[in-house]
């Protein structure tokens, strides 16, 4: 039920060098829970556009199916949306940047929507270096059908039915760097220092751009050792077995300055190890990158901030030679050889 | 033997050959040289779901009365393929004729005393003429060529033109073939003095026909159609409408000056994000397309109904085989028909486009970017591996120069100016079709979110009952406006002559119009009508209500479009007689015959 | 106002609340207490697809005349959610309440003169009850119970035993919701003198009958079918299936001596990998299953031709909501009936079970595994949200234990021996249904090679047109076959009483009983079958052909079961009336009435 | 149109430890391109599958689509096979193993099946760990559908039709060790003296073993710089615009010793570089496998062998806890609750 937000504009805010304030840049209201990772990140989104002076209409906006890809929805609502299907975005946006050449193309997705249906074409999108940002919010559970484990869940990890996680965790930034990808980062939800300038870099940047954030459920991470009253409300739908509340969180912010390491407490008394050490590796080298987010992986630590880029990405455009003019903007003239053409076609054919 | 028995014209040819040895090349000239005498031909080439090492054969349809489908009886069979011989000597009609390889002795179990043999020592000659063990093994094709210009009395001038085209700027290339050629007319000639009882003779019924395949119809239909983004996935017998598409493109596609292409062909990872793409580029204003057959259309489902639910254009070019399953990849059939129409879960219909021949894969293929624009809805030209991928005798193609893209309705910056607030979805014409706008095309205006998930007319998400059902509602509509855009059929009559009718579509038109003459010959009067398009508009609908008994054709074992035509005109299905064929070979005007006698 | 107005045990109660605010539990609690008291009730579930803080409702129908459909018009409403209030006034039939919490006063637009309101201060009382900020909010809804237990005359003792069940071990939950429960009963009967015109009286109208959702049974089924493999992707509305399947499965399939478990549950990376996990299973002889909704089912059309072509058991179940594309994903629907009839490219029709109730969802499911087994092609169940996520009222379930598991023709080593050459695909007994061996059997007999490629009787490829056509041939004996094997739809006269039939399947059985009373009522007979399965036998076609004219009742926009009629049986279409309901709520009695009326 | 090749046993034949000779490992006749690499390697699986003594029907062999996926039916004929639809195979193999996990699975596909329409399914078999052996036989191209490119195409190379693939090659084998695969080896077609002991033990590895095996497709990979005789070959066909003729090749094989480096020359005349380097690194530490591959990449080199190895490998029964007893040998004993355990379960629900 996204329906929009009384567009008041507060006269006094600051704007940008477009004239815009940055409630210009807002979409309709966010129907995730109370706290959900997934809407900092949305705030980080329209935060970047807004420093950035984008027109929102020469930007747009796609996504799959989950939560997170609901989020397009709540940013940027004079952005055209696609909100496509479960784990195809990336072909969709293949598609559009193909038509167009001179938009911004911002693919959202989680980690379900990229890591399991989404995996094939993940990849392939890597492969073809297609200019765009593409932002998985990385909760490592399929929140919209309600917390099963995704394939990004820490291997050893315990999901919303108390089942212990087996399987292997995909490590989506490494394996990007692994498939190609020119520029890698990540980053986590309630981070918005860091977050909102990888995501400018993101969109500067003339080819694939990959941020992996972590972007915690607030609603099915919750595993024992919360508090009391929180336990009292769990135990009483264990025993009414259904699972139908879900209170109302505040959502995990940080914020720690370069060179240094941070735990952030989840609601569920979990923790997480961010690791934004100074970087003591080369960021424009693919092997010292992988290097250092192997070893991050043995210490079990989520390094965050620009992992990699490659400062001159030859695009898909690029690779094939296609128009600068737009495809979609080519005439009848340009496009057509005519009835002389294919006079000639025919005769070749007698 | 007497002259009067001699047939003119008319006869049927089939070369036995093992894939991979260069045989196609040799036997497109053999047809080709008897098109270029003016005469009615039709090759069919009948090969394998491998690269190298397995039986092909290319049957070769002459007929002087310009019948262009497949008839039952081989009189000349062109054996050079021991795996196939046996069988190869069985398909013989009696007092046919089987050509042979005669180097080595004819095995016993090959000679039937009601055939006549010729044995032309192919691979002696050739080893003689050529050193190269490669040139031995492809002029060795030639040489037959040669040999049967002789018995058939093809003008050999014919050939020496057509290489000369052929080659034209590898010169080098004529010799050894003008060469090859000879060997097999002068072995002839010194060999086997009297004719035999088939011939071919120059006459002037082609006109300006041309010879060319479906696919590469539907490539140059889209290059002509103004498409810009094509996104595939290898697959047989599809393939080669992209490849077609690619070389056009190379050509016409390619700016002077800046030598950039003003195309985009991306090779998918799979079908599903082949159309994937198509619908991402046409929802952001380019025309795109994507070509499969069988297996890509199942995967195509999901994708379909997002396209059909969010209303973007997408062209679907459906070359169809065997199915099910990988079925026989090799092999035609008709058999995707009610899987394309309602393809994916929920109420969907999708819009198909049934050509008959090249120059309606063209215009149809074209004309397709013009209707999925405008009724903002999948379209499916649904050809098939016959009408694909073998050359097809056909009316040259046109263009009309005034014609211009018929994009729909697409808002751009000043109409939305004028506009309080656009309506993605709103039905403001009454015809069920809405107004559409691309990215980018105002700063504040027009700007909505694409769903698969259900939205009111102002396309914000909704679960209200009442907006899904007026959203479904108005689908229906624009389905029913779209028999209105959609080509119409075609009828073969002035009115009706009788109270039977027949009714086809795609490649059953030419045997079944031969089955018509036939039966006409035989004092069964028919009505014809082809179908050429889904949905069916009222002529197709008025057509069967003023007969008795429609039969239809079909080259499938479910009887599909009789299945449609029950489901969406209502019909009794007592008046709708299946004639069918699935065999995965083009159905002939023999069995369409029988089956419509003993429908009678 | 005077007793005789009185309703007893025959009202229509609606809980609006906001989704993630613990209303489920509570709502539940008070539709099981009057099911405790021996009164038929039939709970809806109206929820968003979404997780927290969108309008979601729960819908309860009290009916002593055992009437388990949804009817029209609320006589009392629950309305705890400011965002839909304004809705939820406007719902309340003329004469019916308004229950509010009044802690803070209801603003005029609120207020209409033709119903009653019943103000309760919820969070005024909760907060003085409570500290807890979530208990505060858990147990408002709780209160409201209270209340309506007091209104309407609930025997609280009915309470005290289910939650006594409900916490049995946990103990100190009970304290705080009695103290709820109790909150609401005292506010009650100090602040509402006189009674409503609405009561519930303890009766003895349930029986032995049990409160269960379709998905929980089918999962049970799956357990008692002896399935051991399942593969699943996650999808509203059918993951509660596997769900179930596993919490079962937990109980009930792991080995007491070694701890390990006789299942295997495999979370697939999407439904390609699900439904080709679960053929794999089936081809290597275990009892393998999964379930999924309509995108799923779309994306499985591939793998379900592969398993109809090369013969292999698959039991899927689908679990229908609304399409298409994502469409309602909270919203129920009949509306994958064709897509799962002809699912995937190519000559495909698949088998197609129908449950009505709870208990045929546990029967069916079982079912399903012998079916697809003797049958050796896929079975798809066709359930749908409403049968799946809402509880219903349904006869116990039932299992004979000396039922036997039907595996089909299954070759054991020792058969193996006895046999010349094996062929998986010969027609031995005449059925259609050919013989298969389990991987590992036999040493040298048995092995075969499973293409979904063309192949020869003795699973060799073939490229020949008559092996194949007597193979799609066979395919449609076994077809027929299957016409056996299926269950037999359910007729409710012995012989005919008028030459008016309606005709239905699935969650469409309650209203449609109900609407048939309502039309005799009016002097309007119908003779009634419920369809159980797809191939149809011939007592669907007896019954069809042995009236004028047949209503067929179906959840979707394009009369699809229709469709099926006309295609299989080749019925006259004039003779299928459609009526039709797909707004994404369980059709009502009404609806059917009124467009059977008007049909007539 | 594969045909039983009449079984004519050579009494001389050496047996091995079951009494069987080689040819009783073989299928049938292969309908193959002479020369094609993937023919070579189905004679190393036969090698491999004598030479451990291995019960042909104890093996299940599964495969997708492609000319790599139609060998199943050119090897052990005794073996149950299955050749799925294209890309699909490692679902359908890990439905299978959970059936009986008694049996040896052998999974054949190849760079199209895998990296294309398969990468989904490839990445999360991995992730599962399922025990079987999965070879990829990698040609760099579509066979079945006449040569195009395939994701595995080395960027820069030219095929048959002369364009030049532009796209980041995807590297299978450092793919799986990144993915977590316990067993990854590589190797040349052509190189059976080491093809076969990797086959050997990727079948005795108690977990998922990849093998990524090169194997040149001799008909589509024909560009110019081969001989004089061939071009003139190839002219014929450009002109007459038909590729009708695949002249008959040999198969390319080479044996080289440990501790050396090979170039092969392929049909083409181009050549590939091999590297059977005595191991610089360790092939139980995957941090230094990840190293040794990405610096062999760099160098422009394939690194064959044993990549890395986990010897003790956690495989998906053991993940999931499945019972000893082959599922599908369970009896409804096993499996059926019974009709007083229903009584139960309905009293719950009154
Ligand atoms: C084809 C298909 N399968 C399954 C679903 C059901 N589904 C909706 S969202 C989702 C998972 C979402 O997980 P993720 O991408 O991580 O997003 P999140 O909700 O965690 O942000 C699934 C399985 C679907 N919509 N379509
Ligand atoms: C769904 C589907 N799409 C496309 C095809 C056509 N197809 C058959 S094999 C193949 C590619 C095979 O390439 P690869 O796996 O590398 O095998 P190779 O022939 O090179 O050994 C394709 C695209 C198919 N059979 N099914
Ligand atoms: S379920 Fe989890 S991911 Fe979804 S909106 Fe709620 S908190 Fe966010
Ligand atoms: S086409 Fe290539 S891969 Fe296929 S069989 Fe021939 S050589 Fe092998
Ligand atoms: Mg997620
Ligand atoms: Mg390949």
């Amino acid at each position: 039920m996204t329906y929009l937000r009384p567009k008041f504009r507060h006269p006094d805010l600051p704007k940008n060098n477009l004239g815009y304030s940055v409630d210009y840049y807002e979409g309709s209201l966010s129907t995730l829970c109370a706290g959900c990772g997934h809407d900092s990140i949305s705030a980080g989104i329209i935060q970047a556009a807004y420093e950035m002076d984008i027109e929102p209409h020469r930007l747009a906006k796609l996504s799959g199916i989950g939560c997170s890809s609901k989020t397009p929805a709540y940013f940027l609502s004079n952005s055209h949306g696609f909100n496509s299907v479960h784990g195809r975005m990336p072909s969709v946006a293949t598609g559009a940047n193909m038509a167009n050449r001179d938009l911004i193309y911002l693919g959202v997705s989680g980690d379900g929507d990229t890591a399991s249906i989404g995996m094939g074409q993940f990849v392939h999108v890597v492969r073809r270096n297609l200019n765009m940002v593409y932002i998985v919010m990385n909760n490592g559970c399929y929140g919209l059908t309600k917390g099963q484990d995704s394939a990004t869940a820490d291997s050893g990890s315990k999901n919303k039915s108390g089942n212990v996680n087996l399987f292997q965790s995909i490590d989506l930034a490494s394996l990007a760097i692994e498939l190609g990808a020119t520029f890698v980062a990540q980053s986590f939800s309630g981070d918005k220092t860091q977050l909102v300038p990888l995501i400018k870099a993101a969109m500067n940047h003339p080819g694939f751009a990959f941020i992996n954030v972590i972007s915690p459920c607030v609603t099915f991470n919750n595993n024992p050792g919360s508090t009391k009253s929180y336990d009292f409300v769990r135990e009483h739908m264990e025993a009414t077995s259904t699972f139908d509340f879900v209170p109302e969180m505040a959502e995990i912010t940080t914020s720690y300055s370069e060179g240094t390491q941070k735990s952030v407490k989840l609601h569920d008394g979990t923790f997480l190890q961010f690791n934004k050490l100074a970087q003591d590796w080369d960021p424009e080298d693919r092997l010292s990158a992988i290097n250092a987010v192997q070893n991050a992986k043995v210490k079990n630590e989520i390094l965050t901030g620009l992992l990699y880029i490659n400062p001159n990405p030859v695009d898909l455009h690029s690779m094939i030679n296609t128009s600068l003019k737009p495809l979609n903007s080519l005439t009848k003239e340009e496009l057509c050889p005519g009835s002389e053409v294919l006079k000639s076609i025919n005769k070749d054919w007698r | 033997m007497s002259v009067n028995q001699v047939k003119i014209n008319d006869f049927v040819i089939r070369f036995a050959n093992v894939n991979g040895t260069g045989s196609a090349s040799a036997n497109y000239l053999f047809c080709k040289s008897i098109f270029r005498m003016g005469v009615p031909v039709t090759p069919k080439n009948i090969f394998p779901s491998n690269i190298q090492g397995l039986p092909t054969w290319y049957e070769v349809r002459v007929s002087e009365k310009g019948y262009l489908g497949r008839r039952e009886g081989i009189d000349i069979m062109v054996s050079v393929n021991p795996q196939s011989m046996l069988a190869d000597v069985g398909n013989v009609r009696t007092g046919g004729y089987f050509l042979y390889d005669s180097s080595k002795p004819l095995h016993s179990q090959y000679i039937r005393d009601d055939i006549h043999y010729i044995g032309i020592p192919l691979m002696e000659m050739c080893n003689d003429a050529f050193t190269d063990p490669r040139q031995r093994q492809l002029f060795k094709n030639i040489i037959y060529v040669g040999a049967l210009s002789a018995l058939l009395n093809i003008d050999f001038k014919v050939f020496e033109s057509l290489l000369a085209e052929q080659f034209a700027g590898k010169e080098k290339l004529i010799a050894p073939n003008i060469k090859s050629l000879q060997i097999g007319v002068d072995y002839i000639h010194e060999h086997y003095k009297d004719p035999i009882d088939i011939r071919v003779e120059s006459r002037d019924l082609v006109g300006d026909s041309i010879m060319i395949d479906g696919n590469t119809a539907c490539g140059l239909g889209a290059v002509y159609g103004g498409a810009t983004v094509a996104a595939w996935y290898p697959i047989t017998p599809s393939t080669s409408v992209i490849e077609s598409f690619m070389s056009f493109s190379d050509e016409y596609r390619i700016n002077p000056e800046t030598g950039k292409r003003n195309v985009a062909i991306i090779q998918a990872e799979d079908e599903l994000a082949a159309i994937g793409m198509v619908i991402g580029a046409n929802w952001n204003g380019a025309r795109s397309f994507t070509a499969t057959s069988g297996p890509g259309l199942s995967l195509m489902n999901e994708f379909l109904g997002l396209a059909y639910f969010a209303e973007i254009p997408t062209v679907l070019i459906d070359v169809q085989r065997i199915g099910p399953s990988t079925g026989m990849p090799t092999r035609t059939q008709q058999s995707d028909t009610l899987e394309a129409a309602y393809a994916s879960h929920g109420d969907t219909k999708h819009i198909l486009l049934f050509p008959s021949t090249p120059k309606e894969c063209f215009e149809m293929t074209a004309n397709a970017f013009d209707l999925t624009e405008q009724l903002q809805t999948p379209v499916i030209v649904m050809t098939d591996l016959d009408l694909g991928m073998n050359d097809h005798m056909s009316k040259p193609f046109q263009w009309d120069d005034h014609r211009e893209y018929k994009r729909g309705k697409v808002l751009d910056a000043d109409a939305l100016e004028g506009i309080e607030r656009f309506g993605r979805y709103l039905d403001v014409d009454g015809d069920g079709i809405p107004y559409r706008t691309y990215p980018g095309t105002h700063p504040t205006k027009g700007s909505y979110f694409t769903r698969g998930t259900s939205r009111d007319e102002y396309a914000v998400y909704t679960e209200n009952g009442d907006d899904y059902v007026r959203n479904m509602d108005r689908l229906m509509k624009k389905w029913n406006t779209a028999k209105g855009y959609v080509p119409a059929p075609h009828l073969y009559q002035e009115e009706n002559l009788s109270t039977y009718g027949v009714l086809f579509f795609g490649t059953s038109e030419y045997p079944t119009k031969e089955a018509i003459d036939l039966l006409q010959a035989e004092g069964v009067q028919l009505d014809a009508i082809r179908i050429k398009s889904f949905p069916f508009n009222e002529t197709v609908e008025d057509f069967i209500h003023s007969h008795d008994k429609v039969f239809v054709v079909e080259q499938n074992r479910d009887a599909q479009m009789r299945s449609l035509l029950m489901i969406e005109l209502g019909i009794n299905p007592e008046k709708l007689i299946p004639v069918l064929n699935y065999d995965g070979l083009p159905i002939t005007a023999d069995q369409i015959v029988n089956s419509i006698k003993s429908g009678i």
